[in-house]
């Protein structure tokens, strides 16, 4: 009973962790967005409260916060005020299960850096994040207007589209490293690029193990499809503003704008954290090992704990540069790219990804059968 | 009381709740709303069933693809309120009803009188079966991910035949349902 | 039995009993709902219901192939939920109107 | 050729002949159809004369091609095969058949060309030609009957051609309903011999029967041979079954020619002569036979006497020329029976054609007080009549003297005839002679009572070819079975038709030796009789028209019955047909609509308002099916719980 309450306290105490991380790091990214546009754009972006506007973040959140709190009409209020909730839970529920560094091992006790850890991780992430079509569904019904309901149907229908060419295209990443775990996974990409087949290896010194190498087809897939996923341009349909105001979040102000403002990027660091542990090595560092990490901390000190610390803390690092990096690159493709038009968006989910997912899997299956 | 019993009622509650509010809510919106919750509620179910996969298909197909469907569809139709949402007549509806509260008296019933007979003997070897459970806890999670794989291999071999036929199942109601959705109204239409 | 060991020894009959409470609601539902979406939607709480129950046995019994009849009625379920709504879409099409009242063109 | 295809075209060329016609019914094409139809039947007639010279080149005792295509039918000992035989009889037969039956149908093609339904009438009289010769050839009663059954169809389709006419209709139906009597005679016949001789089969059936005479009125044999007589009697028109062949003439008079003169009508005969040595053994039935026959020839010449209508007259004369056949046979001179048969078939089919020549030159007029002295505008047409005459009246050495002459010998010196069965055949004989002669002068001779609107012309040459050839078959027809008496006189020729069945022909027994004296005598006298009546009948009607009439009004009584058919019709209506139609309308009355409607209006109103009941469980309404479902289900779980 005793280890029972600790082990639920500890993981209460981490994912209150992981959500604040996630909350947090919204405004940083609002900012990073804002400043970037405006950079991309040849602007100069908010600039004017604090240095290099970054005390933005805080009039934002102040302006957000004492907004008047209002709801249309003939809005179903129930749902009205539910969907901003609910938008939250589906991202903050799957980024929890993202394995973010190796375990801190303090005394006997092991912390995993992770909400918490499945078997079957892929699945989780994947059912808990299609849940976020109900928040949108709830906005765009409860606001009673037809804007947001046109926002709504739009992004429900293209994040059940998406899904499928995003689920398809794991399928090949799973075939590959032949688990559902995520840890297993990042642990599998570690060392250099090595194949084995038929008895032969052939490893290269230069290139990192990661997913990329294997499943070069499936990333360029899995990525486009997180895009859909997260409703961000090229995809960004259902806030379209030329046809459709702002979607199905048209009535909605002040906070409950800034809680769809999180889910969103939720979905995107989502996206991001995904990216990192299927293709590009999760936060293993590329020519390291987490062994050459220890070693090298051990020279440093020599208490046990000191050195599990500073490895996790490296780990995280790395772990945190490619997530930075993802994350930039989804605000960079925003403000380069136009968006498609609805027929165009289905045309691409339907005919050109979820084929070449499918082809993508059988030939994985094929080619790891033949050479096993 | 233990976390895995608290996690059962609590369950069991949200379950059975959600699914009385998809049955007595007038407004169709929030029925489906209470079913995709019922679904998660069954999804969770499933974990505390240590049927891990099984747990996130239930959540990937139910919930993430037919309600949201359902919902779509409801909010396509644009149907608020119904001012007639149960069925009328006295006497079918008495009927109706006396039949569900037989039938669940019945199953009950039977469950809880079955003991002796074949759920009685399967309740002593499942106690017996959670008690090794419960002794192996630590071993659970590597106990899980065989039994996705042991999942995957009996569908793949001894339910080939079940799968297959699946398959032709699904071809054919795909093509079904979109030669349904591209009529004008079925066979009234001009 | 005792109400004490009934509420704290979770058994294969707890998940059987909840199983068939949740079943009997779906069935009411499709007695007593008139709007053929939420008939269809009640159809899919039976369907549930006996997953449930499905699974409990599968993991009362150690036996892999409950989870797999889980899987196929899940599938069935789906293609069920299609097709029926595909119906729905159809009938709402023709007659604007999803009251079941409304289809009684087979009576007798 | 090998047999079997011989046998097969000879069969399927009709048959073929009838398809192609039968799907093309609808078109006028008169030449093109009727030249379908003729090169059928005269395919078949080149396959018969083939088959016919094979049998010649067999040994006497083995003559007989016998060729099975598949078995039929089988039920546990019961086999039938679809199975055909020539012998001496039936090689005859088919002769006659195939032979006369394509000149027929020349004939036809242009006595018809002016009928819409042409291609239908060619259909029909192929469809004919390949039953009758099913029926000539079949290896079993049970394939004879099929042809029989066939012939009879195609008699009923051809009386009632235009059957728009109400009248002709009402003829076929009559013919066809007559028949059925004979027929169902004809089925119990079968199955006596069926049930005596445990097969169908009649080699095997001629080949089991016993050589011991049966003298029972009830035997199995008496019985079997008389219902197959009484078979005949309906096919063959004898008494009482004789009446449906006067109307039968409703048809096209080729039709008449064919069917109701050469062919069909004779099938009662030959399967007499067929099945001889089963009747032969049954003296009672040959007796009865031999009764009916003669009575039938006095009667229908009687008839004959008195009708004015060209073709009612040439009808009597064949019911007559049966009848004498009839008496040959029920003598126990089958083989005199079958020379008739055949000679009968040439110069009656002459007589049949001669007279449609002449109603065709009269348009469509068949009354022969409207025509006279036809001779100088249809020259060919009253030459062939004329040799006609002379063979039927039985004038040396024309085909019908020889083997009228034959039958009236044996009816006398047979053991099974007597003076009786000779002085009517004489007497009908007389009578014969008398009849066709005022035919003959009638419609050829003496002063024209031709009207003025009507222009009698020659027939075209595809009419009169057919009336030449059947008239010099008349003429020689007969010397292939030349007495012995005369053949002895004159030479020795040889009997080659007696020498040619004496194998299959059952030999009477305790037959005398003839007396040549008395054969002379008789014969003498035969032609005496004949002679007499045709000058008689020559002064009645050439030269002093007026007599007839006072004779008739002198007798008139005698004279009104024999001219109303000795009321034979009436008769039949009065004690047959009215009585069953009325009561048939009382089964109709009480048992159809009293009972049997009742009792299912009574069962569909039970069910209607059972329907009713439980139609209201039909509601239509989905989920009321589904709480039925529900309440299945409480009470399925209750009885297991319960248990």
């Amino acid at each position: 009973m005793g280890h029972d309450s600790f082990e639920i306290t500890i993981n209460c105490i981490k994912l209150v962790l992981i959500f604040l991380m996630m909350v947090q790091a919204v405004p940083i990214l609002v900012w990073v967005e804002r400043r970037g546009s405006a950079f991309i754009q040849n602007r100069f972006g908010p600039n004017r409260v604090g240095p290099l506007g970054l005390l933005q973040l805080l009039a934002d959140a102040v302006k957000f916060l004492t907004k008047e709190d209002f709801a249309p009409d003939r809005a179903i209020r129930p749902l009205f005020y539910a969907a901003p909730v609910f938008a939250l839970i589906p991202a903050t529920l799957a980024f929890a299960a993202i394995p973010m560094s190796v375990p801190l091992e303090i005394g006997e006790y092991v912390f995993k850096i992770q909400g918490y850890d499945m078997n079957v991780g892929i699945v989780f992430i994947l059912g808990v994040s299609s849940l976020a079509a109900y928040t949108i569904l709830m906005a765009g019904w409860g606001s009673a207007s037809k804007f947001s309901l046109l926002g709504a149907l739009r992004a429900s229908a293209q994040v059940i589209s998406y899904e499928l060419a995003l689920g398809l295209s794991i399928v090949g990443v799973i075939l590959l490293f032949g688990t559902f775990n995520l840890t297993e996974m990042v642990i599998a990409q570690q060392g250099p690029l090595t194949f084995r087949a038929f008895g032969h290896t052939i490893s290269s010194q230069f290139l990192p193990n990661w997913g990329i190498f294997y499943q070069p087809l499936a990333a360029v897939i899995f990525f486009a499809a997180t895009f859909a996923e997260s409703n961000r341009l090229p995809f960004d349909l259902a806030e379209g503003e030329a046809e459709i105001v702002a979607g199905f979040h048209t009535e909605y102000g002040g906070f409950k704008m800034l809680m769809f403002f999180i889910g969103e990027y939720g979905h995107m660091m989502l996206g991001s954290a995904l990216m990192i542990i299927f293709f590009f090595g999760g936060y293993g560092i590329p020519g390291v090992t987490v062994a050459d990490v220890r070693q090298w901390a051990a020279g440093i000190t020599d208490s046990a704990t000191q050195i599990s610390v500073i490895t996790t803390l490296v780990h995280f690092l790395s772990f945190m540069l490619k997530f930075v990096l993802f994350l930039w690159i989804f605000i960079w493709v925003r403000w380069t790219l136009p968006r498609f038009r609805y027929d165009q968006l289905m045309d691409l989910g339907w005919k050109t990804m979820l084929p070449w997912a499918l082809g993508n899997t059988i030939l994985t299956a094929l080619v790891i059968y033949l050479i096993s | 009381m233990t976390p895995d019993v608290f996690l059962f009622w609590f369950l069991a509650l949200l379950i059975v709740g959600s699914g009385l509010a998809v049955l007595l809510f007038t407004n169709p919106v929030y029925s489906a709303l209470s079913l995709a919750m019922t679904m998660v509620g069954v999804a969770a179910i499933f974990i505390t069933l240590n049927a891990y996969f099984i747990a996130g298909v239930q959540l990937i197909v139910y919930a993430g693809a037919v309600m949201v469907l359902f919902v779509m569809v409801i909010m396509l139709f644009d149907i608020k309120s119904e001012v007639q949402a149960f069925t009328s007549g006295k006497i079918s509806g008495a009927m109706k009803l006396i039949a569900v509260g037989l039938l669940s008296g019945l199953i009950v019933g039977g469950i809880i009188m079955g003991q002796k007979s074949f759920v009685g003997e399967l309740s002593k070897d499942a106690a017996a079966q959670v008690a090794e459970a419960n002794s192996a806890k630590m071993k659970r999670a590597a106990g899980a991910d065989a039994a996705t794989k042991e999942l995957g291999v009996a569908l793949f071999t001894k339910h080939i035949f079940g799968f297959e036929a699946l398959g032709v199942l699904l071809t054919a109601i795909a093509v079904g349902t979109v030669a349904l959705a591209r009529s004008r109204g079925g066979t009234h239409a001009k | 039995m005792p109400s004490s060991s009934f509420l704290t020894d979770i058994s294969l009959n707890h998940y059987l009993i909840l199983s068939s409470v949740l079943f009997v609601i779906g069935m009411a539902g499709v007695l007593l709902r008139r709007n053929v979406i939420v008939i269809l939607m009640s159809l899919e709480l039976m369907l549930n219901a006996v997953n449930i129950s499905f699974i409990a046995f599968s993991k009362f019994t150690q036996n892999v192939d409950g989870q797999i009849m889980v899987f196929f009625v899940m599938t069935i379920a789906a293609a069920e939920a299609a097709v029926g709504l595909a119906l729905a879409v159809a009938i709402f099409k023709r007659f604007k109107e999803v009251n079941i009242k409304f289809f009684e063109h087979l009576r007798g | 050729m090998d047999h079997s295809v011989l046998m097969a075209i000879l069969l399927l060329s009709p048959f073929i002949g009838f398809l192609i016609n039968g799907v093309r019914y609808k078109q006028p094409t008169y030449k093109l159809s009727g030249g379908i139809a003729t090169a059928a039947v005269f395919i078949s007639f080149i396959c018969s004369v083939l088959l016919f010279s094979d049998l010649v080149g067999l040994p006497a005792d083995q003559r007989k091609i016998h060729v099975k295509f598949f078995e039929w039918l089988s039920v546990d000992k019961f086999k039938v095969d679809a199975a055909f035989y020539v012998d001496q009889i039936s090689g005859i037969m088919i002769l006659i058949i195939t032979g006369v039956g394509s000149l027929i149908h020349l004939f036809s093609t242009e006595y018809m060309h002016h009928d819409k339904g042409v291609t239908k009438y060619f259909s029909y009289l192929n469809l004919f030609v390949f039953n009758m010769l099913i029926l000539v050839l079949g290896d079993s009663l049970l394939t004879m009957f099929v042809g029989w059954e066939g012939v009879g169809l195609c008699s009923y389709l051809l009386i009632g051609f235009w059957f728009t006419d109400k009248e002709k209709a009402a003829a076929g139906m009559k013919a066809f309903i007559t028949n059925r009597v004979g027929d169902a005679a004809f089925l119990l016949g079968m199955f006596i011999l069926f049930s005596t001789f445990g097969t169908l089969n009649i080699q095997e059936i001629n080949s089991l029967a016993p050589t011991a005479v049966e003298t029972s009125w009830l035997g199995a044999l008496t019985l079997g041979t008389m219902f197959l007589f009484v078979g005949a009697t309906g096919k063959s028109a004898q008494i009482p079954l004789y009446v449906w062949l006067p109307d039968a003439m409703a048809g096209p008079t080729p039709v008449s020619a064919l069917i109701h003169a050469a062919t069909m009508v004779t099938a009662g005969i030959y399967m007499i002569v067929r099945l001889n040595p089963i009747f032969i053994v049954a003296p009672n039935t040959m007796m009865v036979i031999a009764i009916i026959g003669a009575l039938t020839a006095l009667m229908a010449a009687s008839i004959g006497i008195t009708q004015w209508d060209i073709k009612k007259v040439l009808a009597y004369s064949t019911v007559s020329q049966l009848g004498y056949m009839f008496l040959a046979v029920g003598v126990g001179a089958f083989g005199a029976g079958l020379f008739h048969v055949m000679t009968h078939a040439f110069f009656k089919a002459l007589m049949f054609l001669g007279s449609g020549s002449v109603i065709h030159a009269m348009h469509e007029e068949q009354d022969i007080r409207k025509m006279g002295g036809l001779k100088k505008y249809m020259p060919i047409t009253h030459w062939t009549f004329f040799l006609g005459w002379l063979a039927i009246i039985g004038i040396p050495p024309f085909a019908g003297f020889f083997s009228k002459d034959e039958i009236l010998w044996m009816s006398f010196h047979s053991p099974m005839g007597s003076p009786v069965l000779w002085a009517v055949g004489a007497l009908s004989a007389g009578m014969t002679a008398f009849y066709m002669t005022r035919l003959m002068c009638l419609t050829f001779w003496g002063k024209s009572r031709v009207p003025k609107s009507v222009h009698p012309h020659e027939s075209p040459a595809m009419m009169t070819i057919p009336l030449v050839v059947l008239a010099f078959l008349s003429v020689v027809g007969g010397w292939i079975g030349i007495p012995e008496v005369i053949g002895h006189t004159f030479g020795h020729i040889p009997n080659y038709l007696g020498d040619w069945l004496a194998p299959v022909i059952r030999p009477i027994p305790n037959l005398a030796p003839a007396d040549h004296s008395l054969e002379w005598g008789l014969m003498g006298a035969s032609f005496g009789i004949a002679s007499i009546s045709a000058f008689v009948a020559y002064h009645f009607y050439v030269k002093s028209p007026e007599i007839p009439g006072k004779i008739a009004a002198s007798i008139k009584p005698v004279y009104e019955l024999v001219f109303k058919k000795y009321l034979v019709d009436e008769l039949y209506f009065k004690t047959i047909i009215n009585p069953l139609v009325e009561i048939s309308r009382k089964i109709w009355f009480y048992i159809d609509v009293n009972f049997i409607d009742k009792l299912t209006y009574i069962i569909a109103d039970l069910i209607k308002g059972g329907g009713g009941v439980t139609r209201s469980l039909q509601t239509g309404n989905v989920q009321v099916y589904a709480m039925y479902i529900a309440i299945g289900l409480v009470v399925a779980l209750s009885i297991i719980i319960i248990k």
